[in-house]
């Protein structure tokens, strides 16, 4: 079974999805709640089963599509996918669990299923268009999630991120088929195998201009500026969940892909670019923070704020070595955990008082102590303080990229500053001072259901944040296999010289493990 | 000895969330027991791991397990105790312990009672971890820590707007100053390849001063925000709307020794770069006085003292930049002993005059709060350096450093701060407990604290009476580690010149104070000629600091964001992207004409195409034909 | 005057020049069936002057076809036009623009 | 001096018209039938209509046969050319003509399937569009193309409405101005060459090296206006929306499929030779024309209010889109014309035969059109099957995948790169993005919006109240192919390769 377990992972959901249509409407909940237990539970077995020493891909399985095309159905997960494939799977599983609620619970619950299955699919997929399948179908569910269940602008919010996602990634399409295209120049047969595409090495030129065309996919996708304002708007409109799921791991497929396809396929235009990106994500982290403190509606400020980490994440994996690399990856996760926890936080709000306006709040933490404690700890999670999940990552993702720049990094580490302007503003809005409004005088406390989802998450949060390890480790073996390909293909100079030669880190490493 | 390093680190740890646990709870009383209890624990770990190294026993160092550990990047949870740990540790675990106790009564009638021990005790927690950790990330955890802690604390009565405000500032300031120390943590990993500060230390012997600079001045910058160092300094007093043993644990005794700390630890970087030491040396006199003159003429019973905290920062600092670490080290502590007693004194004396603040509507309270009166001026005698008491001890060496070293300048103005320092501790003492009884005009019926909380008070009011037989011993146990000197003025009768002459300066400046304060009769109102004057105004606006950063910093920063997320988020970056959706829609809608529906237009089109056709096939066809000729007069054109 | 093949087919292009034109102008129903009826038939002729130019019947075959398939068009643009007429009592164009956008 | 006519039953190779035989002779039998026995059921003939298209079908498996053992077949004095892409054409026109047909099964009685005619003239314009893709002979092109545009004329008409006759006299015209376009077209070609069969043609032009190569042009741009209307290109495209309005939805749908493949083939025969003969400015014509056509359509399609003319101006959109592959003219882009041709075939059949279920007068749509998009409002509720049905077509021919059309166009994006075409693969991906704005609009209809109350009374029976078993079963089976087409790609793509190959295209 361990052979397929991947693909299981994807279709188990897709199958309970189709079955669910029979279930009558009073049980579906619980079907969810059991399908989303039974399929994390697999992702937990996955890990189980998943050697932390490999650094490759494990679990590969691989059917032929099109094999005349090249298209095969090549499945597989390393460290940096396989944390991210758990994730999604717990998302889902809670999120079902704590839905509030809602008109067409039956509809809400079988589209998560099927998002589940996309998800899992764009980070499982090592073939570049079954991943583009995965990657494209994830939009369909996210659209009917904004669209069906959202607030009053949710149709233009909807199209507007359907749309503007699709047609990145057709231009990411296009830049894949090329890609294909130089690999049959060169072998003489069609492969859209990315373990295939890792031994090509391209002339310079041709990079840039491949980077371009990924770049455009990715770029939305994260989403990075210019390229963003599809997401205050899907955010705003969102139903809670469909927020929790879109800012924990959907947004993650882009920046996943650029570790998966930009950087490995094309290290020379990723140095290249690499100013020029660590600009955007400078101006995405202090720009959006900037907007975020602007913002009125509370949910609108955790949108902008998601941005603006996605710019510590980009920056990350810009820094092109192994530690701003995994500091990324595992901030992807850690940004995941938290902005999804603030979501939920949102909506928990959000279904009392059916406002998310910040000034019709304020005082809450007299009416919600526990609400305003949880909300708390993610809050200082989300302004990456120590111990909590994302430090590490961000402190990684800095500390990385500290070595390519220092005056950029400098200028991104005022995400620690704006971060904090921001969040604790909202705050200090939302929950202190006295109550002013008669409505939220008697707002009852945080309920068990929510617990549900939110306990599990506080608990991620800080022992993430206190013992990276568990995560850490796979995903650094893995990075640093894609580093070292990197460098070893690599055929600039300067990027010879900016890409770390991990080989020789590795013994320098192990030597310092052992002396301590 | 580890265990009680362990029982050191993580008694505060079970305290925070053992209250923890009983902050959706009302009041209770135990649970202030019970964490005071845990953190006295600490401090008999801490006092036992002194015992060890005063003993001369090795430093103890374990470390627990790896916390991240990436690439080249190995950080793992290590904490050390050696002789600048062990002190910071003491003086922690001590202020803490009382400061909880003194709570216990402080916190009475408050109903966050339960809650105020969990952030307390998680303040003492990250405050451990930041003086024992054996590398700058694990020192990074306590640094933010604290700041969290401070947060909390400083808006603990979070339906005040005020102080909700101000624990933002100073948690935004703090990160400003952080930003820097991370910085500077980075150039120390890749310059060193490691975080751990025997590593580190060891590696930046090899470097480049250029480098060492950047990374003094970085860490330094970290060292500003934590320590309230202009201009990152306004935090500090504002932080003042926090509950008194707060102010008391936090800001005076120790978080914002945390900046010195780091100086401190990491000497053997500093000592390799003077003229950085010697930029903090003048920053930290520049600091000193600075704070001292705003002192003079605050109305603000907490703002004085937290001003005179600035000031005495700024001598720590002063030392420190000057090379003289143990003088800086000993200075904050016995700062911290008299500076929390003061604070806590100061509290006792809000508690009497329901929360009032203004030391002119006091007055003569010497009659109902005797020993609040005797503590409150021995503290201040402390801080002015009068002979016998702590602040002598520990004031009269960085003096000395100063003039030993011979920076005449900074020994001036430290000298001239020690004077104001003077007279700003006893203007408050004589306008709170002298002179009439101006409370009456405000039916305040003043009472003693609780005894427990007074008994709680002095060990404190003991060590800033003794603190100066520790100064021997203090100094040999650190030298080795500190690698410092004795600070020994050339002559003798120099040396007895300028202590007694300090001790006359300064005790003038008390005469002076009680003189003009002590038979205070009236509350000002802003009328009288001194209270117009410039100088009075300048150091009453705290010199409009606080003022520009409102005006020029956190005004613009609204007024931009607003500007970005209404005028360019949507108005241009949004709009582009619909605009070219837009396009294309009214592209459609401009053209959807040309189907007009009726046939004779369709038949013109078909035949229009044919014709667009057919001549763009006769300009092709005539350029092929005569493709020579049209080359050749476009030739003759020069093109 | 010798008439060669340049000029039949400057006839034919003239004579489907008009029938052009007509098919633009006409707004009568039947009118423009005449109108395509010339473009067709100016097409014959040509068809006709190649062939006997290079001597080979596949020009007038041609013609033949396209003279067989006119008059089957007729047959059916009449059948559509009388039923036209019989609905609407007009083949005006302007009638017909039920349907635009 | 006529030689005394000897021509070998043999060498006439009569068997390759076979095919095109089949559904005359059923025709035919069909008029017999009623001449001799009037008013019977209509579904005798459309049984009818089956069982010979499955014969005409077999008939080209057996040419498909003969194809992959000898190569290129001719016929009958040569005319008859037999080759890959005439039998992939004629399998996917046949194919195709057999899932329509049964649409004619509805429950309600419309006009013309009570008429025997309609299938007899449904045969006979098989029939003619299979001579027009078996023939590089311009004679018997124009005779096919003829003989399938007055069925199709005649059939449009027959649906018996105000708009219908509309819609036929408007594309009767314009398509008797086309044959114009055509008949000069080729009348300029057999004055350049003094032969009328593709091959001589291109075989002579070679020859002599283009010497007249503006005359050539004027030829190309004839035979480009004729064909251009027949694939609806722009500009003249004009008659595609309102054609397909004013004809049945089961009949647009199928317009929007058979007759251009068709015309596919021939443009194809025709232009593929000059544009690898390096006309640059056929290739800049060609350019224009692919390009204006997918991304004008795609804007209209946009602002349409009814869902059958957003349907009308999408096909146009996908025609010209396939139309890259003419100007690409590679072996890769050619197959990919093919395996497009056939997922589109299925998908858009498939879509416009769900607006044929749907096809009642009491629904809040017909107060203003057809198929307005207020119609579909809410039948997530009302009908969720057929909503999420409708919802696979409109993301299959937004290219989603894993859906049909999909794998389309991705293998001709990639021919476009391969090719060299840069700018028009990218154009050619980001119209994708335009239209995906449309199809997504009624989407957003069926899942986002409220029903409208009357739809929600009858429960959402009224959507599908025109559907029978037969329907269903095309849909089925048309959602069916749509969905899992990935597994069915890798053998069409080598199957039709070998054929385009083969053929020298």
């Amino acid at each position: 079974m361990l052979d397929h377990i991947l693909s299981i992972l994807i279709f188990f959901p897709a199958l309970a999805g189709i079955l669910g249509f029979m279930i009558d409407k009073k049980s579906i909940r619980a079907y969810g709640i059991a399908v989303g237990f039974v399929e994390f539970a697999l992702s937990l077995w996955l890990w189980f089963a998943f050697d932390s020493n490999v650094s490759g891909m494990q679990f590969m399985e691989n059917l032929p599509l099109i094999p005349s095309f090249g298209i095969n159905y090549i499945l597989g997960v390393d460290g940096i996918s396989l944390f991210i494939i758990i994730l999604a799977a717990f998302f889902t599983m809670i999120g079902i669990a704590s839905l509030t609620k809602t008109k067409n619970e039956k509809n809400m619950i079988i589209t998560l299923l099927f998002l589940q299955m996309t998800m899992i699919g764009v980070f499982s997929a090592l073939d570049a268009i079954v991943f583009y399948v995965f990657w494209e179908l994830s939009l369909v569910p996210m659209l009917y999630i904004i669209g069906a269940w959202g607030g009053p602008l949710r149709i233009y919010a909807s199209i507007k991120f359907f749309l503007y996602t699709f047609a990145g990634s057709l231009v990411m399409l296009v830049g894949m088929l090329f890609m294909a295209y130089f690999f049959y120049q060169a072998t003489g047969t069609w492969s859209f195998a990315i373990l295939d595409w890792y031994r090509l090495i391209l002339p310079e030129s041709f990079q840039l201009w491949l980077f371009v065309a990924f770049f455009f996919g990715f770029a939305i996708k994260v989403p990075m500026f210019p390229f963003h304002t599809w997401l205050p708007y899907a955010h705003g409109q969102a139903p809670t969940i469909g927020s929790v799921i879109l800012a924990a791991i959907l947004l993650k497929m882009g920046t996943y892909a650029f570790i998966r396809f930009s950087l490995p396929l094309f290290p020379d235009a990723s140095v290249f670019f690499m100013v020029p990106i660590a600009v955007i994500a400078i101006i995405m982290i202090i720009y959006t923070a900037m907007v975020a403190y602007a913002q009125k509606d509370v949910k609108q400020v955790v949108a902008y704020s998601s941005v603006s980490h996605m710019g510590v994440i980009i920056l990350g994996t810009f820094a092109l070595n192994v530690e701003g690399i995994s500091g990324s990856v595992f901030l992807m996760i850690g940004h995941g955990v938290v902005s999804g926890a603030l979501f939920l936080l949102v909506g928990v709000i959000y279904d009392r008082r059916h406002t998310k306006l910040m000034s019709e709040f304020g005082g809450l933490a007299h009416v919600m102590p526990r609400y305003a404690t949880i909300f708390g700890i993610m809050l200082m999670a989300s302004v990456g303080m120590p111990l909590t999940i994302n430090f590490v990552g961000e402190f990684l993702s800095l500390l990385g990229f500290y070595e390519q720049s220092h005056i950029l990094t400098l200028l991104a580490g005022i995400a620690i500053i704006v971060g904090a302007i921001y969040m604790l503003s909202a705050y200090k809005k939302m929950f202190f001072g006295n109550i002013t409004k008669d409505e939220n005088r008697e707002l009852k406390d945080v309920n068990k259901r929510e617990l549900l989802a939110l306990i599990p998450l506080s608990i991620i949060t800080i022992w993430l944040g206190i013992y990276p390890k568990p995560i850490l480790e796979p995903i650094n073996n893995s990075v640093e296999a894609v580093v070292q390909l990197m460098h070893n293909k690599s055929t600039t100079v300067e990027a010879k010289e900016r890409i770390p030669n991990v080989s020789g880190i590795v013994i320098s490493k192990t030597s310092t493990r052992e002396a301590h | 000895m580890e265990k009680y390093l362990y029982i050191a680190l993580f008694a505060p740890l079970v305290s925070s969330l053992f209250s923890a646990l009983f902050t959706a709870t009302p009041k209770k009383q135990f649970v202030g027991i019970v964490a005071s209890f845990l953190i006295f624990s600490a401090f008999v770990s801490s006092y036992i791991l002194l015992g060890h190294i005063m003993d001369g026993g090795e430093p103890i160092h374990v470390e627990m397990m790896t916390w991240m550990a990436t690439g080249n990047l190995y950080i793992p949870f290590g904490f050390v105790v050696d002789q600048i740990s062990v002190t910071m540790m003491m003086v922690v675990t001590l202020v803490s312990t009382i400061v909880h106790i003194y709570s216990i009564g402080y916190m009475d009638h408050d109903k966050g009672f339960n809650r105020f021990f969990a952030w307390l005790s998680a303040f003492v927690f990250s405050m451990m971890i930041l003086v024992m950790s054996d590398n700058y990330a694990g020192l990074f955890i306590g640094w933010e820590g604290v700041g969290l802690c401070s947060w909390g604390l400083i808006g603990f009565w979070f339906h005040k707007d005020i102080a909700t405000w101000a624990a933002n500032e100073a948690f935004i300031m703090n990160r400003i100053a952080d930003l820097g120390m991370l910085i500077g943590l980075f150039l120390v990993y890749w310059n060193t390849g490691t975080l751990q500060y025997e590593g580190a230390f060891a590696a930046f012997a090899q470097l480049d001063t250029a480098t060492l600079t950047w990374i003094g001045i970085f860490l330094f910058i970290g060292a500003m925000g934590k320590s309230a160092q202009f201009p990152l300094h306004t935090w500090l007093a504002d932080a003042m709307e926090g509950p008194t043993p707060v102010s008391a644990l936090i800001h005076a005794a120790t978080m914002v020794t945390a900046g010195v700390y780091l100086v401190i630890r990491s000497n053997e970087l500093y000592s390799l770069i003077p003229h950085v030491g010697l930029f903090i040396a003048s920053l930290g006199a520049f600091v000193a006085l600075f704070a001292a003159s705003m002192a003079l003429v605050n109305r603000d019973m907490k703002r004085i003292i937290a001003y005179s905290t600035l000031s005495q920062l700024g001598y720590m600092f002063a030392a420190a930049g000057l090379g003289a670490y143990w003088v800086a080290l000993f200075h904050l502590m016995a700062h911290a002993f008299f500076k929390a007693l003061l604070f806590l004194g100061a509290g006792n004396v809000m508690h009497a005059m329901h929360d009032e603040l203004d030391p002119f509507k006091m007055g003569g309270l010497k009659k109902v709060m005797k020993w609040t009166w005797i503590m409150m001026t021995i503290a201040s005698l402390a801080l002015a350096g009068i002979f016998p008491f702590a602040g002598f001890f520990s004031k009269d060496t960085i003096l000395e450093a100063a003039f030993a070293e011979h920076h005449m300048v900074i020994y001036g103005v430290l000298l001239f701060t020690a004077g104001l320092t003077a007279f700003y501790s006893f203007r408050l003492v004589a306008l709170i407990f002298h002179g009439e009884e101006r409370y009456k005009i405000f039916g305040i019926h003043p009472h003693e604290a609780y005894r427990f909380m007074l008994i709680a008070m002095s060990p404190l009011l003991i060590l800033a009476m003794i603190a100066g037989v520790f100064q021997a011993p203090f100094f040999e146990m650190v030298e080795e580690i500190l690698g410092a000197a004795e600070y020994h003025i050339h002559s003798h009768v120099t040396l007895w010149i300028m202590l007694v002459g300090t001790q006359i300066f300064v005790g003038l400046a008390i005469l002076y104070a009680y003189k003009k304060y002590g038979t205070w009769s009236s509350v000002p109102d802003g009328s009288s000629k001194m209270e117009n004057s410039f100088i009075y105004k300048l150091l009453y606006n705290q010199y409009y600091i606080p003022y520009a950063y409102e005006e020029y910093i956190v005004k613009p920063y609204n007024e931009i964001s607003e500007i970005l997320w209404t005028k360019v988020d949507q108005k241009i970056v949004d709009a582009s992207v619909d605009g070219i959706a837009g396009f294309f829609y009214s592209a459609g809608e401009n053209t959807r004409d040309m189907q007009s529906g009726n046939l004779s237009t369709m038949l013109k089109w078909m035949v229009a195409g044919i014709i667009i056709l057919l001549s763009l096939a006769v300009v092709f066809g005539l350029a092929a034909r005569y493709s020579g000729e049209i080359m050749a007069i476009l030739s003759g054109l020069g093109v | 005057m010798e008439i060669g093949l340049n000029h039949y087919l400057i006839l034919s292009t003239i004579l489907f020049a008009i029938g052009l034109v007509g098919v633009m102008r006409r707004k009568n129903l039947l009118l423009l069936f005449f109108a395509t009826e010339i473009l067709l038939n100016s097409v014959n002729i040509a068809f006709a002057a190649i062939s006997h130019y290079y001597g080979d019947l596949t020009g007038q075959m041609f013609a033949f076809f396209v003279i067989a398939i006119a008059a089957s068009e007729v047959a059916v643009g009449l059948g559509l036009l009388i039923v036209w007429y019989k609905r609407h009592g007009t083949i005006d164009l302007e009638s017909m623009t039920s349907m635009r956008g | 001096m006529l030689s005394p006519i000897n021509v070998s039953l043999e060498s006439l190779n009569l068997i390759t018209l076979a095919p095109m035989l089949i559904p005359v002779v059923g025709a035919l039998l069909i008029l017999v039938i009623d001449i001799l026995k009037g008013g019977l059921d209509r579904s005798l003939y459309v049984v009818l209509s089956v069982l010979f298209l499955a014969l005409d079908f077999g008939a080209l498996l057996d040419s498909a046969g003969v194809f992959g053992k000898d190569g290129i077949v001719l016929g009958l004095f040569d005319v008859m050319l037999i080759d890959g892409i005439a039998i992939l054409a004629q399998f996917i026109i046949v194919a195709t003509s057999m899932l329509f047909i049964p649409l004619a099964l509805t429950h309600k009685r419309f006009h013309e399937f009570s008429y025997p005619e309609f299938f007899a003239l449904f045969l006979f314009m098989i029939s003619g569009f299979q001579f027009m893709v078996a023939s590089d002979n311009l004679i018997l092109i124009f005779v096919g193309l003829e003989t399938a545009s007055l069925a199709l004329y005649t059939l449009i008409a027959m649906h018996n409405r105000d708009k219908s006759f509309e819609a036929a006299v408007k594309y009767f015209t314009m398509g008797a101005l086309a044959a114009g376009f055509y008949s000069f077209g080729a009348m300029v070609f057999y004055a350049l060459t003094g032969s009328v069969e593709i091959n001589q043609i291109a075989t002579v032009l070679a020859a002599n090296g283009y010497v007249d190569i503006g005359y050539v042009l004027v030829g190309v741009v004839f035979m480009l206006g004729s064909f251009g209307f027949k694939l609806s290109v722009v500009p003249f495209h004009t008659w595609t929306p309102d054609v397909y309005e004013g004809s049945s939805a089961a009949m647009a749908g199928y317009m929007s499929i058979v007759p251009k493949i068709a015309a596919f083939v021939v443009a194809m025969r025709i232009f593929e030779f000059l544009v690898h003969s390096g006309i640059a400015w056929l290739e800049f014509i060609l350019w224009i024309m692919v390009v204006v056509t997918m991304t004008a359509a795609n804007v209209w399609a946009l602002v349409q209010t009814d869902v059958k003319r957003m349907l009308a101006y999408s096909s146009i959109s996908h025609a010209g889109f396939v139309m890259a592959a003419i100007l690409v003219g590679t072996t890769q882009s050619n197959s990919a014309l093919f395996l497009y041709w056939v997922l589109f075939s299925f998908t858009n059949l498939g879509s416009f035969s769900m607006l044929w279920i749907s096809r009642q007068k009491q629904l809040p749509g017909y107060q203003k059109t057809d198929h307005s998009f207020d119609k579909f409002s809410g039948m997530i509720i009302t009908s969720p099957m057929a909503a999420i049905i409708m919802a696979i077509f409109m993301l299959s021919l937004a290219g989603l995948p894993p859906f049909a059309l999909f794998w389309g166009k991705v293998y001709m994006i990639s021919s476009a790169v391969t090719g060299g075409y840069t700018i028009l693969a990218l154009i050619m991906a980001l119209n994708s993005a335009i239209a995906g704005y449309y199809y997504l609009k009624l989407i957003v209809y069926m899942f986002m919006k409220d029903p409208i109350a009357s739809n929600v009374d009858n429960n959402g029976e009224l959507y599908v109240a025109n559907a029978t078993l037969a329907l269903k079963s095309i849909i089925g089976f048309a959602i069916v192919g749509t969905i899992f087409a990935f597994l069915a790609i890798n053998p069409l793509l080598e199957f039709i390769t070998t054929f385009v190959y083969n053929s020298g295209y």
